[in-house]
C-alpha cells in the first residue's frame, strides 16, 4: 500500500499563562491511500491538536510545531507559509469538525457554503459548482438538494448539518479527509447514519481518513487502523484487529475493561482507569500512563518507554513488552477477546521508531 | 498666539481690501432673531436686523439724537401731549407708497390683545394704549390717528420729553398695511410679502443660519447707503465668531450683535484691535431688602461699598466697562462716571457693616445669616459672583453662598422675591435716565424685584414725568438718585461698554448711546 | 412485590403551549420505580428524557399528570417546609461536569449548599466534617475542599456533583445523563461509584442516557423513549434479547460495539413510524406482553407480540 | 409576520404615549415660562398670551389637545420664535442634521470598522495595540474639546478648512469629524471584540479548513456575523447623530436641530421642546425597529415572530 | 536490544500510585487570581490601572500640597501661565489651577463612581429579577426599560437640572436615571443565559429560594460582563458631567470639577491654554484608564477569550 500521509515525530506545544503545553510529544504515524485511521484516546491526549497540525490549522501564537515532519505525498507541510497551505487545504486535505451545529457559518445558505470550496479549488464556474454542490448533497443524502442549498444551517438538523459537512469535505475530492469527532454530538441512530455514509463514501471517493473518536464502538466500526494516544503520545498503533483482539497496551487494556458490552451480564465492577490524565505543562518522567497504570514497572517511573513491534503492523508503547519484563495478563475483559493473530512476531522488537 | 492670530487676520482683510470698494459685509447676529415683526419682535437680535431694513417716524443718527426719517416735519402741541407727523413722501421695497395708515396700522395691530405683542407695552405711552393692549379700551380709541396719507397724529397719555426718542424704536415702525392685510403671515419668511421701507430689505432668510440684506432700492436717501449686502449670520459660539473673524469671514465680532469672549480681551487690548464704547447700560446686584440681614440699610450699604468694582471690569469682564457707583449711566449723567461713592472703599463698608451690625443686635459679621448670591446660568455672571464672594469674606467676613440658575428660572425667582442678593443688567430702551430708575418707583412695579419703595422717590419720578423744562427734569431725576444710592437698594457694579472688533476699513457704522447699530451709513473704504 | 418509590402517572409537559412552537416534550407517561433500583431511561436526543426528569423533579411544573413520591403527590400544593423536605429526599446529577458547577464557589460551599439550605449542620465544624466525609466517599481528599472546580477533570467534577446530592442524604436521585460527557476511561469511575453508593445506601435511581451498552449494565430495567411517548419497558437483559417495539430494535441496531467483528456484520434496521399503521381510533397505550415487559402497542399488535414473545 | 408588525408598532406607540407625557409633565414642572423676559410683561399681558397658547386651561385639556395635534403630525406654533412652527423648526434643521449626521455614520463605520477588523486580526500585534489606542483616545476625548481642537488645529492654526458654518462641503468636514469621532471609537472596540468571538468560532476554522484564503474568510465569514453588536448600537447611535449634536452646531455654527433640543429647553419654548422629543423619539423607536430588521436580515436565524421578542 | 543495560530488578511491577492519581498538581486558583494572572499580562491595562491609583492619590492628597486653595481667588495674579509658583498656572480669577485640578478630580471620579455604582444597584436588582422571573415579569420590566430608554437622554438629564436645580445630587440623580438600564440589561442577558445551566437547576434542586440563587449563583457569575459595564459606567458619568458643564448646568461654583474647568477652559484654548490642557489631559487620561482597565478586564474575564 501507498503512503499518503507519513507524520514523523511531530512535537506541538502551546504557550500558556500556566506554562508550556506540550500537547504533542513526539507523534509518528503514517495513512495510507483510501484506508481509515482512528485515532483514540481520552480528552486531553493530543488528538485533535495532533490533526490540526497536519492541516497547520494551530493557532500560531500560542502554538508552535516544534519539530517533526509532516509529509503529504512526500511533501513536508510543516515549512509551508499559510499562503502556500491556501492551495492544500479544502484540496488535498480537508476537515470535518465535531460540533455540527457551530461549524456552519449561521449567516451564509448552505450552498453558498458549498460552493465555495469548489471555487476556490477548482477553475469552474458559478453554474458548474452550484450544480455540484446539489450533486454533493444528494451524495450525502440530503433530499430535495436544489432546495436546500439555499437555506441556513439553522434550517437543518443536526445530522443533515454534519452531512453538509461532509459534503464540504468532500467538494474538493481531498486525498485525505480529517474527521474530529464527527459523530459525537450526534444520537445513535443519527451516529450510525453518518458513519454508514463515510464508509460508503470513502468506497466511492477513495480518500483516505483520519477518525478522531473516543468511542470504542465507532473506532471497531469505520477503522483500518487505530492508533492509540494518551498524554501526547502514540502508545499504540495497530489494525483495528490488532488493537481489538491483541492490544499490548496496558491503556488500550484500561479502555477495553472499562466499557461494557452489550453481552456482559455479569454484575462484577467495571475495571475503570483511576486517575486523571498527566499535566503536558509537566509531564511525568518516565512513562505517563505509570501513576494510573496498576501494571506499572519500576522502570516505567523512571524512563520513557521505546516502541516495541509485535507485527508488521503493530506497535506498542510500554516496558512490559521487553523481554526482561514480567508476563502480565491482561484484564478479564481483554483476555475474553483476545484471539491470536496472525502475522504476531514470536517476541516483540523494540523499534526507535515506526 | 495672539500675533499669529492676528496676522492670518491681517493677510486676509489684506486681501479683501484689494479689491478697492468692497460691498458686502458680514456680521454675526448670534441667534435666530425671534420675530421678524416690528409688532412681534421683543429681543436685540430682532432689533438690529429691523433697524436696518425698516425706517421709522425717527432715526437715532450719527450724533445719538433723533432725526426725521420717515417723518418729514414733527409738531409737537403746547402741553407736548399731541404730535404731528408729516409722513415723508416714499415708498415701501415693493413700490407702495408708505403712509400714515401704515403707522396707525402697526401700532394699533401690536397693541391689539389679539396679536400677542410682547412688546406692545412700548406703545403704553399712546393714550389709551395700555387700556386698549389690557381689553379695556377699544383699539379704536388708541391715540394714534392717519388725518390723510401723509399726516400722523399721535396723542399721548402724558406729556413724554423722550417720545421722538421712542419713535425710533423697532415696536414703533411701520407696516404696509396693504401687504399685511392679505397676507397675515408676511413677516414669517423672506420673500416678495416681506416688504419694508429701511436702507435694506431682507432678501433671504433661512432660519436659524442667516439673514442676508440688501441695498432696498426703493429707500428715500438710498444715495447714502454704500453697501450692497449684508450677511447675518447665526453662530452662537462667541469663540468661533471671533476665529472667523480672524480669518477673515466675518467683517465685524462682538457687541452689539453678539460679545468677545473675554478671554480674547487681553490679547485683542494688546493688538490694538479691540473697540470699546460705553453704553446705556448697567449691571447691578439687587439686594432683596425683605431678606434678613439685607433689611439693615447699612449692611447693604457695607456689601455694596467694599465691592471692587475695578478688579472686576479690568480682570473679569475686561471689556473696558465703567465701574459704576450711581444708578444711571454716564451716557445721560456724566458726573455718574465718578458715582455717588468710593470703589472698594473697605474702611466706609467697614463703618456700615459695624452699624449694621449692632442694629441687628449682631456681634460679629460670622453671626450674620449666610447671604445667598443668586445669577443665571453664564460664565461672566459666576465669575463676578465668584470674585464678589471672595471679596465680601475676605473684607467683611461675610459667609455667602452662591446659587444658579436658568434665566427662565432665575428671572421667575427675581420677580417673585424668592432669593437675596441677585445680579441684573439693564439697558435702555430710549436714551433718558428714567429707564433707570423708574423701574424701582413701585414695590410691585414688575422689574423692581428688591421690593424697596421711597415715597419721595415715587414723587419726585411722577413728577418728572409732567415737567417740559429738561434741565428741571434732570435735575428732579438726579435728587431722585440719590435717594436711591443713599438707600442702596442695589449695588451698582459696572456700567455696560459694546466692545467688537472690525475691519480697519468698515467705516460709518453707527452706534448709539444705547449701543444699538445702524448700518445705513456704513461702508468699506 | 417491591416497594414503589416513584409513581409517575399520565405525566405531560409540553413547552410553549398555545403557541405554534408547542413543544410536547412528555407526552402522556406512566411508569413506576420501586425502591432501591435503577431505572434506565435511553431514546434519542431530544425525545423528553431530560424533560421526564427534570419534571419528576419539580424543576418543571407538570402540564397534566401525577408524580408520586413514596404516595404523595410532587406536584401538589405544598408548604414551604414539605417542598424542603421533598428537595432533600429526590436530588439530581447532571450531564455536563463542566457546567454543573458553580465556577465562582469553593468546592466546599457547592457541596455543603444542601446542608447549608436545610440546616444539616449545627456548626462550622461539623458542617466542614460532613464535606470531608462526602469527598472521600466519592473518592477525593480533604484537599479539595478548598480548590475550584474548574481545577478537576471531569470524572472528578462528575464526582463533585454526586457528593453535592448525597449532602441531604436522599432517597432517589436522578442521573440524567451523568457519563456521556465524560471520556471512557473515566465513565467507569463514575458508574462504579454510583452502584457501590446504591449498595451502600439503598439509592434508587432514574438514570438517563443515550449510551445504551453502559445503560444495560447499571440498570435493572430500562424504559425506551420516543417523541415524548414511553415506548417499551422492560427488565434490561429482556429488553435486549427482545425488543418488541420497532424503535428499540432499530435503536439496538444503530449501537456500535467495541467488537470489529461484530462491527462487520451488523445490519442497521431502520425505525418508520408508518409501519404500525394504526386505524383512526384505535387505542394505542402501554399493555403488559409478558410480565414486566410493556410495549406502547395497539390490540392488534399485542396479540401479535403475545403471540411470538 | 404582519402580527409581529402590530405588536411591535403597538409598543413603539405605548412607549411613545409615555415618552409625551412624561416630557409633557416634566416640562411644566420646570420653574419658568416661555414668556419670562428680563423686562417683566404687565400680568394682562401674560395672562392675555397665556390664554392665546391654551396655557390658562387645566392641564388634562391641554394634555389631551396636544395629543390629538400631534396625532395629525402638527406639533403647533413655536413660543419663542414668532411665526414659526415647530414643523418648520424641524423641517429646517433635520435635513442639515441628518447630511451632517450621515457623513458622520459613515465615517465612524467605515473607519471603526477598519480599525476594529484590523485589530482582531491582529490580536495582541502592534496593529492592535495601535488601534485600541487610537479607539481609547477618541473614546476619551469630550466632544466639545475635540470639536474645538480640530477647529483651532485646522481650522485657525493650518488655515486649510472653513472655521465655522453650514455652506460648502468643506464646511462639513471638521463638524462630521468632531461628531464622528467617539462613535469611531466605539464601533471599532466593538467590532474588534465582537470580531475575536467570531474568530474563534468553528465555522471559521471550517473555513480556513477549506484553504479560503485570510481575506475571503475575514469579509465573507467573520465580519459580517461580527457586524450583529455595530448594528444594534448603530439603531440609537443613528438617531442621536442624525437629530443633531449641541456641541458641535453650537461650535460650529450649523443651522441644525440639535441646538434647538437645548436652547427651546432653556426658553422654555413648550412646543418646540415637545415637538423635538416626539420627533427624536419617533426616530429612535423606528430606528432600534429597523435595527431588528437589519438583525433579521443579516443573521437567518434570528425571525421576527410576535410571540419571541430579540432581547 | 543488547544494548539496553541491565534493568532487570527495574522491571518489577509496582502498580499504579492511585493517590498520586487523583492529586492536583497546580497551585490553587481561583478565578479572580486566574483572572488577575491574565489582567497583568496586559501592558495597557496595567498602565491604565497604575494611571487611575496615581490620579486616585493625587485626588486625596494633591490639594494639601500646594500652598494654594482651590477657591480664594487673586485677581491680580490672573491667567499666569504655569510657573514654580503655580505649577499648573492660574485660572482667569487667579486661583490655583493644581489646586482645583485634583479638587476637581475629587468631584469628577465621586461623580463617576456613585452614578457608576447606582446604576449598578438598581441595575442588578432590576436585571436579576427580569431575567431570572422571565416570561410577563420580565417582559413588564424589559418594556419600562425599553420605554425610558426612549425618552431623550440629554433631554431628560436637562429638564431634571432646571426642574430640581443644579447640584451634585441632582447630577448624579439625573445620570443615573436612565444610565442603569445598559446595566439591567447586561445583566438580564447574563441571568437569562446562566439561569438554564445546571448549576442553577442543582441549587434549585437542593431547595435554594430565589434569593439564594440569584446572589449566590447568578450574580456572581456575571461579575465579569458586570464589571466591564461599571468601568465603563464611570467615565461615562463623568464624561456627562462635562458636558452638562460645557451646557453651564454644572455644578455651583467655587466647587470645581474636571467637567466645569475645562468648558472653562475653552474659550481661553487660543489664549491661555493651560486652562484647558490640565483639566481635559486628566479627563482624557482617567477616561482612558477605566476603559484600559475595562478592556483588560473584558479579556482577562472572558473564558473564552482567556483560553
Ligand atoms: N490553543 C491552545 N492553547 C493551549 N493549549 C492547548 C490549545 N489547544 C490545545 N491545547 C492543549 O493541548 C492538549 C491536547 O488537546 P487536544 O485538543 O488535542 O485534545 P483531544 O485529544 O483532541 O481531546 P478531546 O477529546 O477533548 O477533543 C490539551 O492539554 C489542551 O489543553
Ligand atoms: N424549556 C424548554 N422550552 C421549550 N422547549 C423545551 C424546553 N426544554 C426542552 N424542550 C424541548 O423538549 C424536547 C425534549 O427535550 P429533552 O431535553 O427532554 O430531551 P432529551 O431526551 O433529554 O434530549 P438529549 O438527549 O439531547 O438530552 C426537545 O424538543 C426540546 O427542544
Ligand atoms: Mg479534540
Ligand atoms: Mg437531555
Amino acid at each position: 500500500m501507498e503512503k499518503l500521509l507519513e507524520v514523523k515525530n511531530l512535537e506541538v506545544g502551546f504557550q500558556t499563562y500556566g506554562g508550556y503545553v506540550q500537547a504533542v510529544r513526539g507523534v509518528s504515524f503514517d495513512v495510507n491511500r483510501g484506508e481509515t485511521l482512528a485515532i483514540v484516546g481520552e480528552s486531553g491526549s493530543g488528538k485533535s491538536v495532533t490533526t490540526q497540525a497536519i492541516m497547520k490549522l494551530i493557532p500560531m501564537p500560542p502554538g508552535e510545531i516544534r519539530n517533526g515532519q509532516i509529509l503529504l505525498d512526500g511533501e513536508d507541510l510543516v515549512p509551508k507559509t499559510s499562503k502556500q497551505m491556501e492551495k492544500i487545504l479544502g484540496q488535498d486535505v480537508s476537515m470535518i469538525f465535531q460540533d455540527p451545529m457551530t461549524s456552519l457559518n449561521p449567516t451564509m445558505r448552505v450552498g453558498a457554503q458549498i460552493t465555495e470550496v469548489i471555487l476556490k479549488h477548482n477553475n469552474v464556474s458559478k453554474e458548474t459548482a452550484n450544480k455540484k454542490a446539489i450533486e454533493l448533497l444528494e451524495l450525502v443524502g440530503i433530499p430535495r438538494a436544489e432546495e436546500r442549498v439555499r437555506q441556513y444551517p439553522h434550517q437543518f438538523s443536526g445530522g443533515m448539518r454534519q452531512r453538509v459537512m461532509i459534503a464540504i469535505a468532500l467538494a474538493a475530492n481531498p486525498k485525505l479527509l480529517i474527521a474530529d469527532e464527527p459523530t459525537t454530538a450526534l444520537d445513535v441512530t443519527i451516529q450510525a447514519q453518518i458513519l454508514e455514509l463515510m464508509k460508503s463514501i470513502k468506497k466511492e471517493v477513495g480518500s483516505s481518513i483520519i477518525f478522531i473518536t473516543h468511542d470504542l464502538g465507532v473506532v471497531a466500526n469505520v477503522a483500518d487502523r487505530v492508533a492509540v494516544m494518551y498524554a501526547g503520545q502514540i502508545v499504540e498503533i495497530g489494525t483495528v484487529d490488532e488493537i481489538f483482539y491483541d492490544p499490548r497496551h496496558p491503556y488500550t487494556w484500561g479502555l477495553m475493561a472499562s466499557m461494557p458490552s452489550l453481552e456482559t451480564v455479569d454484575e462484577g465492577q467495571l475495571e475503570a482507569i483511576p486517575g486523571t490524565p498527566p499535566d503536558l505543562t509537566n509531564p511525568p518522567k518516565g512513562d505517563a500512563f505509570a501513576p494510573r497504570n496498576p501494571y506499572a514497572l519500576q522502570i516505567d517511573y523512571e524512563e520513557e518507554p521505546p516502541m516495541f513491534q509485535v507485527s508488521p503492523t503493530h506497535f506498542a508503547k510500554t516496558w512490559l513488552l521487553h523481554p526482561e519484563a514480567p508476563r502480565i495478563d491482561p484484564p478479564e475483559a481483554v483476555l475474553k477477546n483476545r484471539r491470536k493473530l496472525a502475522g504476531t512476531f514470536e517476541k516483540p522488537v523494540m523499534v526507535m521508531e515506526v | 498666539a495672539c500675533g499669529g492670530g492676528n496676522g492670518g487676520g491681517g493677510d486676509k482683510a489684506g486681501g479683501n481690501g484689494k479689491e478697492d470698494n468692497k460691498k458686502e459685509l458680514k456680521v454675526n447676529i448670534k441667534t435666530e432673531p425671534f420675530s421678524m415683526h416690528p409688532g412681534l419682535a421683543n429681543d436685540s437680535t430682532s432689533g438690529s436686523v429691523l433697524r436696518n431694513t425698516f425706517e421709522g417716524l425717527t432715526r437715532i443718527n450719527k450724533d445719538d439724537k433723533p432725526e426725521n426719517a420717515a417723518a418729514e416735519k414733527v409738531d409737537v402741541s403746547e402741553d407736548g401731549k399731541v404730535y404731528t407727523f408729516t409722513i415723508r413722501d416714499h415708498k415701501w421695497s415693493n413700490g407702495d407708497p408708505v403712509t400714515a395708515q401704515d403707522f396707525e396700522y402697526a401700532w394699533k395691530w401690536a397693541l391689539d390683545p389679539k396679536n400677542q405683542s410682547q412688546y406692545a407695552y412700548q406703545l403704553y405711552y399712546l393714550k389709551n394704549g395700555q387700556a386698549a393692549n389690557e381689553g379695556k379700551a377699544k383699539i379704536e380709541d388708541v391715540g394714534v390717528k392717519a388725518k390723510d396719507e401723509k399726516t400722523l397724529e399721535v396723542t399721548l397719555e402724558n406729556p413724554t420729553p423722550y417720545f421722538l426718542e421712542l419713535t425710533a424704536f423697532y415696536t414703533y415702525l411701520p407696516v404696509n398695511s396693504k401687504v399685511a392685510q392679505k397676507n397675515p403671515n408676511w413677516y414669517k419668511n423672506a420673500g416678495e410679502d416681506y416688504v419694508s421701507n429701511g436702507p435694506y430689505v431682507m432678501d433671504q432668510w433661512e432660519h436659524s443660519d442667516k439673514i442676508v440684506l440688501k441695498k432696498n432700492d426703493q429707500y428715500w436717501d438710498k444715495d447714502t447707503v454704500k453697501l450692497d449686502k449684508i450677511d447675518m449670520l447665526m453662530i452662537n459660539d462667541v469663540n468661533t465668531e471671533l476665529s472667523m473673524f480672524k480669518k477673515g469671514e466675518l467683517d465685524w465680532a462682538g457687541s452689539p450683535f453678539s460679545a468677545l469672549p473675554t478671554d480674547a480681551m487681553e490679547s485683542l487690548k494688546a493688538d490694538k484691535t479691540l473697540n470699546i464704547k460705553p453704553i446705556a447700560g448697567v449691571y447691578w446686584y439687587k439686594f432683596n431688602t425683605e431678606a434678613e440681614p439685607l433689611n439693615n440699610v447699612n449692611i447693604r450699604k457695607a456689601l455694596a461699598y467694599v465691592i471692587d468694582r475695578k478688579s472686576i471690569v479690568e480682570k473679569i469682564s475686561k471689556g473696558g466697562q465703567i465701574p459704576a457707583m450711581a444708578a444711571v449711566p454716564p451716557s445721560m449723567f456724566e458726573e455718574n462716571e465718578k458715582g455717588y461713592f468710593k470703589d472698594h472703599d473697605v474702611k466706609t463698608a467697614k463703618e456700615y457693616l459695624e452699624k449694621g451690625l449692632k442694629e441687628l443686635g449682631l456681634k460679629d459679621a460670622s453671626e450674620l445669616p449666610e447671604i445667598t448670591i443668586s445669577y443665571n446660568t453664564d460664565e461672566a455672571h459666576q465669575k463676578i459672583a465668584q470674585a464678589i464672594q471672595d471679596t465680601w469674606k475676605k473684607e467683611l467676613g461675610v459667609k455667602t453662598k452662591l446659587g444658579n440658575e436658568e434665566w427662565a428660572v432665575y428671572i421667575e425667582k427675581l420677580h417673585s422675591g424668592d432669593y437675596m442678593v441677585g445680579r441684573m443688567g439693564w439697558l435702555g430702551d430710549f436714551n433718558d435716565p428714567i429707564n433707570f430708575l423708574e423701574l424701582f418707583r413701585e414695590k410691585k412695579g414688575g422689574n423692581n424685584d428688591t421690593n424697596w419703595e421711597n415715597p419721595e422717590f415715587k414723587k419726585l419720578l411722577v413728577d418728572s414725568q409732567k415737567e417740559m423744562d429738561p434741565a428741571k427734569r434732570s435735575q428732579m431725576l438726579k435728587d431722585a438718585e440719590k435717594i436711591f444710592v443713599d438707600e442702596m437698594p442695589v449695588a451698582p457694579i459696572y456700567f455696560y461698554t459694546n466692545s467688537w472688533v472690525q475691519r480697519d476699513n468698515l467705516k460709518d457704522v453707527v452706534m448709539s448711546g444705547l449701543g444699538d447699530v445702524q448700518l445705513k451709513w456704513a461702508h468699506f473704504e | 412485590m417491591k416497594e414503589k418509590l416513584i409513581e409517575v402517572k399520565g405525566l405531560k409537559q409540553y413547552f410553549n403551549i398555545g403557541s405554534p412552537n408547542e413543544v410536547r416534550a412528555v407526552d402522556d407517561v406512566s411508569f413506576d420505580i420501586y425502591k432501591g433500583e435503577t431505572l434506565g431511561l435511553v431514546g434519542e436526543s431530544g425525545c423528553g428524557k431530560s424533560t421526564t426528569g427534570r419534571t419528576i423533579i419539580r424543576l418543571y411544573d407538570a402540564t397534566d399528570g401525577e408524580v408520586l413520591f413514596k404516595g404523595e403527590d410532587v406536584h401538589g400544593k405544598k408548604s414551604k417546609k414539605a417542598l424542603k423536605e421533598f428537595n432533600r429526599k429526590m436530588q439530581m446529577i447532571f450531564q455536563d461536569p463542566y457546567a454543573s458547577l458553580n465556577p465562582r464557589m469553593k468546592v466546599a460551599d457547592i457541596i455543603a449548599e444542601g446542608i447549608d439550605i436545610h440546616g444539616l449542620a449545627k456548626s462550622k465544624k461539623e458542617r466542614m466534617e460532613k464535606v470531608y466525609k462526602l469527598l472521600e466517599t466519592v473518592g477525593l481528599n480533604r484537599e479539595h475542599a478548598n480548590r475550584y472546580p474548574h481545577e478537576f477533570s471531569g470524572g472528578q467534577r462528575q464526582r463533585l456533583g454526586i457528593a453535592r446530592a448525597l449532602a441531604v442524604e436522599p432517597d432517589f436521585i436522578i442521573a440524567d445523563e451523568p457519563i456521556s460527557a465524560l471520556d471512557v476511561s473515566i465513565q467507569a469511575q463514575v458508574v462504579n461509584l454510583m452502584q457501590q453508593l446504591q449498595k451502600e445506601k439503598g439509592l434508587t435511581y432514574l438514570f438517563i442516557a443515550h449510551d445504551l451498552s453502559m445503560v444495560k449494565y447499571i440498570s435493572d430495567r430500562i424504559g425506551v423513549m420516543y417523541f415524548g411517548k414511553l415506548v417499551e419497558l422492560a427488565p434490561s437483559s429482556v429488553l435486549y434479547q427482545k425488543p418488541l417495539h420497532p424503535y428499540t430494535q432499530s435503536l439496538l441496531s444503530a449501537i456500535p460495539l467495541p467488537d470489529p467483528d461484530y462491527e462487520r456484520n451488523r445490519v442497521r434496521k431502520t425505525y418508520d413510524p408508518a409501519v404500525h399503521n394504526y386505524a383512526a381510533g384505535e387505542e394505542v397505550k402501554m399493555r403488559e406482553v409478558a410480565p414486566g415487559h410493556w410495549v406502547y402497542c395497539s390490540e392488534k399488535e399485542f396479540q401479535q407480540h403475545k403471540a411470538t414473545y | 409576520m404582519i402580527k409581529y408588525f402590530g405588536k411591535r408598532f403597538f409598543y413603539m406607540f405605548l412607549s411613545l404615549l409615555v415618552i409625551i407625557t412624561a416630557t409633557f409633565f416634566l416640562m411644566r414642572l420646570a420653574p419658568g415660562n416661555p414668556f419670562t423676559s428680563e423686562k417683566q410683561l404687565p400680568p394682562e399681558i401674560e395672562a392675555n398670551l397665556n390664554a392665546h397658547y391654551g396655557l390658562d386651561q387645566p392641564w388634562y385639556v391641554q394634555y389631551f389637545d396636544y395629543l390629538k395635534r400631534i396625532a395629525t403630525w402638527d406639533f403647533g406654533p413655536s413660543f419663542k420664535y414668532k411665526g414659526q412652527t415647530v414643523n418648520d423648526i424641524i423641517s429646517e434643521g433635520f435635513p442639515v442634521s441628518l447630511a451632517l449626521g450621515i457623513e458622520a455614520i459613515f465615517i465612524a463605520l467605515a473607519l471603526g470598522v477598519l480599525l476594529g477588523v484590523l485589530a482582531a486580526l491582529y490580536h495582541n500585534k502592534w496593529q492592535d495595540y495601535s488601534s485600541m489606542i487610537f479607539a481609547v483616545v477618541g473614546i476619551s476625548v469630550p466632544s466639545f474639546i475635540m470639536a474645538a481642537l480640530l477647529q483651532y488645529i485646522f481650522a485657525i492654526k493650518l488655515q486649510v478648512l472653513p472655521v465655522a458654518r453650514w455652506d460648502s462641503f468643506a464646511h462639513t468636514i471638521l463638524p462630521a469629524l468632531a461628531l464622528a469621532t467617539t462613535p469611531l471609537a466605539f464601533i471599532a472596540r466593538l467590532t474588534r471584540s465582537s470580531m475575536l468571538e467570531v474568530l474563534s468560532n468553528d465555522y471559521i476554522k471550517t473555513a480556513k479548513a477549506k484553504g479560503l484564503s485570510r481575506g475571503v474568510i475575514t469579509v465573507k465569514h467573520a465580519v459580517r456575523n461580527a457586524m450583529m453588536p455595530v448594528v444594534s448600537y448603530l439603531g440609537p447611535l443613528s438617531a442621536g447623530i442624525i437629530t443633531g449634536s449641541f456641541v458641535i452646531e453650537k461650535i460650529f455654527g450649523i443651522p441644525g436641530l440639535g441646538s434647538h433640543f437645548v436652547t427651546s429647553i432653556q426658553n422654555r419654548d413648550y412646543t418646540v421642546i415637545m415637538g423635538v422629543t416626539v420627533f427624536y423619539s419617533i426616530l429612535l423607536l423606528l430606528s432600534i425597529f429597523i435595527v431588528d430588521i437589519i438583525y433579521g436580515l443579516i443573521d437567518p436565524r434570528i425571525k421576527l415572530r410576535a410571540h419571541k421578542k430579540g432581547a | 536490544m543488547s544494548a539496553l543495560p541491565n534493568k532487570k530488578d527495574k522491571f518489577v511491577v509496582v502498580g499504579s500510585q492511585a493517590d498520586h492519581a487523583e492529586k492536583i498538581n497546580k497551585p490553587s486558583l481561583s478565578f479572580w487570581k486566574e483572572a488577575w494572572l491574565h489582567f497583568k499580562k496586559n501592558k495597557l491595562a496595567m498602565f491604565g490601572a497604575l494611571l487611575l491609583i496615581v490620579l486616585i492619590t493625587m485626588a486625596a492628597i494633591g490639594p494639601h500640597i500646594v500652598k494654594y486653595d482651590y477657591a480664594t481667588n487673586d485677581l491680580m495674579n490672573s491667567n499666569q501661565p504655569p510657573s514654580k509658583e503655580h505649577w499648573f498656572g492660574t485660572d482667569d480669577l487667579g486661583r490655583d489651577v493644581f489646586a482645583r485640578t485634583w479638587e476637581g478630580a475629587r468631584i469628577s471620579l465621586f461623580i463617576g463612581i456613585a452614578a457608576a455604582l447606582i446604576d449598578l444597584a438598581i441595575g442588578i436588582i432590576w436585571g436579576g429579577i427580569a431575567g431570572y422571573k422571565g416570561g410577563r415579569v420580565d417582559e413588564i420590566m424589559m418594556r419600562i426599560a425599553d420605554i425610558l430608554y426612549g425618552i431623550p437622554n440629554l433631554l431628560m438629564i436637562i429638564i431634571l437640572m432646571v426642574v430640581l436645580g443644579q447640584g451634585l445630587g441632582t447630577m448624579i440623580l439625573a445620570m443615573t436615571i436612565t444610565g442603569w438600564i445598559g446595566m439591567a440589561r447586561i445583566v438580564r442577558g447574563q441571568v437569562l443565559q446562566l439561569k438554564t445551566q445546571e448549576f442553577v437547576l442543582a441549587s434549585r434542586t437542593l431547595g435554594a429560594d430565589s434569593r439564594r440563587i440569584l446572589f449566590k449563583h447568578l450574580i456572581p457569575n456575571s461579575m465579569g460582563p458586570i464589571l466591564v459595564t461599571l468601568t465603563l459606567t464611570i467615565p461615562t458619568a463623568i464624561f456627562t458631567e462635562a458636558f452638562l458643564s460645557f451646557l453651564g448646568l454644572g455644578l455651583n461654583p467655587p466647587l470645581a470639577s474636571w467637567g466645569t474647568m475645562a468648558s472653562d477652559g475653552l474659550p481661553a484654548l487660543e489664549y491661555f491654554p493651560w486652562r484647558l490642557f490640565f483639566p481635559a489631559t486628566f479627563i482624557c487620561l482617567t477616561i482612558f484608564a477605566f476603559n484600559v482597565i475595562g478592556d483588560g478586564l473584558r479579556d482577562a474575564l472572558d473564558p473564552r477569550l482567556r483560553k
